[in-house]
């Protein structure tokens, strides 16, 4: 199998399994109990919040653990909403965030808060200006993502949080898909708040981070006992955390190298593809994109069938974010770029990763090649001529 | 493991439940599409173009019509797997069919003869079944023509 | 170590643990994506479903995965709540229910609603008629658990559902302590809710469940992809899914012979204690209680000092619930019994499972002793006379 | 395992943060505690009784002086092992020292001594020092009096 849609999900790093399996068998008390057996479990949750905030750029407490980015980024929009209803009920997004930040604000928005969808470019940036104009008096938060899971074009991050801070509103990123893509510490961005995924770099389905800027305000959005200080309570997912925090020391630990590698890859790839076919367009292209991602439209023909035809010749990639399959509308990050629906629906995306090899990239040049003009073969919408 | 346990956890060939994704069937008529491509204007009886809106597939067929018998179809189809192999199928059993048994055919029909299709693919089907339909009239409205 | 202490967690079970290896490194794909590789663990998912639908008795498409039983008891709470609020916004719940569905009702009247703890008789279990007395016109949900997990007292649910259904009202059961442990369907209770989790049946951390009858209305609280119907998004914890439903299939097998076992263990524990201790009172003990569960009151000394004097001899238990641990209160559930805040403190829980042996019940009886015996030679406030 | 990466998921002695648990003097001290017990009447130069209303700790302390110095000290504790630890190391800095040295014994003092315990049992140190202060305001009431 030749696996390129690392941004839907990584393996598990074998150094990572390693590490969580001891808290399945043999260390696996709870972390709240009062005995020393708990108490192991609880420091090695400590010991893994720490990893990470080192990791990260953070101290330990601004650290809270979820079960999925998507949970955090709930716990992230609908925390800071309700802390601050009094203050205003006003919110500002872009129209290319992730499901879990858009199906959140419009969650709030029948609760009565008010959102901005922020439109972009058409190489999928955030429009700065458009940004600035709708900040408000009212506005009690901005989220604006790092890196597009689709195209993998970067977000202005530092500047949109300067600018909604000279406005005194809060600020959050989802940065699911840079985390150990980009080598910066996250906790530079300058953000409040930051959402990152445990399985999106080889670590274990199940485990995420929400970062809190100390000071944040911020209500808990899962009430119960008294893990992660009250504001995400439930039994912690110990040997989960424990691989996150060896994931998250392995991806800081050669992000540079491994983003030159897969940048080189990714150029590779796109090169290949446009010399082999034509009528293909690379989404985001001009933009400051993650290393790894790739985004290609295909004139006259539609992802998904693209997928499979990839799909039986053993190579793994994806349409839009792998989230949005089984919805029928073409990715809403495309159309906000002005592709056509029909546009949008002919493009899969390439994600590479860790195991990526030279000779994957030429395998899946030769077989998108193929499957292409098969597919525009069949096509119904391929002007007759060709 | 111990043999109490072994088979437990191993998916079993059908799953319970609904679809979850392509079968076999319907992966060869997706990458061995039967009667692709386009009949001659000079041989074509009836001529159908349908689109669903809801996610862009778009079909074309033609068919060739020999005594009240569909006598060779071809299509054309820009879309998901799903619709590339419904099509596929549904003109395998379109042809050879009378007039009336070729409109007869379901959309049931066609996923059954291809083994199932995930749920939400289901619509898909129903764009080969509608195409034929529309050549069918076309070939009508032609004869009445004539 | 003599692990007591099966309320809080327990230990993976060896068959469970080999169940979920082959998903990290090996069929690690995203459910949602594309593509067969990604498929294999969509089935593996929905086979997990349909795995615990037959232990629970249910239909698979009315279970909806969650990472914890916490997070199940606020998607019910909270999800009905939000679902019906138009409806009305009373809730009914017991004084004794967990801090998960505690804390939720507490955070639901910050919300706007109200919401009506019903009292519990001297042995633990919820008053019925006070629980019929307050039902109102505009009652959404009665929420009252199955066991208790401090106790083992198990509620008259059944009873209860069938109570708040003739009003017309929805009925929601936390059984996170009796799932595995009572020879019954919990199906067959009548409620319309019912929360679960995993690693309180040995299956891991990081899995749990919420059934939620055909046709009841609930709410999504966690929003983003289409992930469990939308209800509960964002990627599921795979291999804690395929673990928690070979946990439920194993739980299910032997749940008649291992509560007989547990429950004669647990009457020599009793036993025991009561013929070497004085001043001692078993909580609960003259109502139906789960089978493995002990809660035992020690007068003029504290619980915590007993479960650090245990677990220096390498025993342990627990004090109330797990997820207290930190808070200075006496446990609500024993307050809510009657006992007086001194003898609330003064209370251990101790709750068997799979690994327990008459020894280790033996050798904790004679720990007890000493421990107890030199606790009350250091406390100030045991009578002198002694 | 590889070298690399064989001591970097290992728990250090000492943890990064908070102190999590009770380390070996707490429990040595809790296991062992010294001067329990209670002055007879006729030794007993001051007492103290305090408790802390949050947690219903309760503790009882006895001290014997001569020349102005604590002789002898007991002690009886009902509480937590944070209680129990940080009153017998409270009455074992207090033994022999000077009444003022003896008041000026802080909580800090006495979990410094312990090597720390948990962030959350802080409030149980300051049991055994405020019973010593009331034991020893109760011997100057005494001796104002005699
Ligand atoms: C940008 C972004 N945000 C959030 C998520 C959701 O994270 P998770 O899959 O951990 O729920 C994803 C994953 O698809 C993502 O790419
Ligand atoms: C009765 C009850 N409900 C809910 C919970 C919370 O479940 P979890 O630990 O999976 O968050 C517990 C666990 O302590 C429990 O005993």
């Amino acid at each position: 199998m030749i696996y390129l849609d690392h941004n839907a999900t990584t393996p598990v790093d074998r150094r990572v399994f390693e590490a969580m399996v001891p808290f399945f068998q043999e260390r696996w008390g709870n972390p709240s109990s009062p005995y020393r057996f708990g108490n192991q479990a609880r420091a090695a949750v400590e010991l893994a919040r720490k990893r990470i905030a080192d990791g990260f750029g953070c101290k330990p407490t601004e650290l809270v653990f979820c079960s999925s980015g998507t949970e955090s980024d709930n716990l992230a929009l609908r925390g800071v909403a309700r802390a601050l209803r009094s203050k205003g009920n006003h919110i500002v997004t872009s129209a290319i965030e992730h499901h879990a930040v858009l199906h959140t604000c419009k969650a709030l928005e029948g609760e009565g808060f008010q959102v901005t969808y922020v439109p972009v470019t058409s190489d999928g940036v955030v429009d700065v200006e458009s940004l600035a104009g709708s900040l408000r008096n009212d506005t009690v938060l901005v989220s604006v993502m790092h890196a597009n899971n689709e195209t993998g074009v970067v977000q202005p991050v530092e500047e949109l949080a300067a600018l909604a801070h000279r406005r005194g509103v809060l600020f959050h990123t989802d940065a699911v898909q840079s985390a150990g893509k980009l080598p910066r510490r996250l906790a530079d961005l300058g953000a409040d708040l930051v959402t990152f995924s445990a399985h999106k770099l080889y670590g274990p389905k199940g485990a995420a981070a929400l970062y809190v800027r100390e000071g944040t305000p911020l209500a808990s959005v899962t009430t119960g006992g008294a893990q992660e200080h009250g504001i995400r309570a439930g039994t912690e997912n110990v040997a989960g955390i424990v691989g996150f925090a060896e994931a998250v020391a392995l991806a800081f630990e050669k992000v540079e190298s491994e983003g030159g590698r897969l940048r080189a890859l990714r150029d590779r790839l796109e090169r290949g593809v446009t010399s082999a076919v034509r009528g293909v367009r690379i989404n985001g292209a001009t933009a400051l994109r993650v290393p790894n991602t790739s985004s290609l439209s295909f004139e006259d023909i539609d992802g998904e069938s693209i997928v499979l035809g990839l799909d039986v010749q053993g190579i793994c990639v994806s349409t839009g974010s792998a989230c949005s399959t089984g919805e029928p509308e073409p990715s809403h990050v495309l159309r906000a770029m002005g592709l056509s629906p029909r546009d949008a629906q002919g493009t899969i995306r390439v994600s590479l990763g860790h195991e990526t090899r030279e000779e994957h990239i030429d395998t899946t040049v030769r077989a998108l090649k193929e499957t292409v003009a098969r597919l525009r073969k069949i096509s119904s919408v391929r002007g007759a001529a060709e | 493991m111990e043999d109490e346990s072994d088979n437990s956890n191993r998916e079993p060939e059908v799953l319970p439940g609904p679809v979850l994704f392509y079968n076999e069937v319907v992966i060869d008529h997706f990458m061995n599409p039967r009667n692709v491509g386009e009949l001659p204007e000079a041989e074509t009886d009836g001529f159908g173009l349908v689109g669903d809106p809801s996610c862009g597939d778009q079909m074309k067929l033609w068919i060739a019509v020999r005594d009240d018998r569909i006598a060779r179809v071809a299509f054309k189809s820009f879309g998901c797997p799903g619709a590339i192999a419904t099509s596929s199928m549904l003109t395998a059993l379109a042809e050879g069919k009378s007039i009336e048994d070729a409109r007869r055919i379901t959309d049931d029909d066609v996923i059954e003869a291809l083994g199932g299709i995930p749920e939400k693919k289901r619509h898909c089907s129903l764009l080969g079944v509608r195409a034929l339909q529309a050549a069918i009239e076309d070939w009508e409205k032609r004869r009445a023509r004539s």
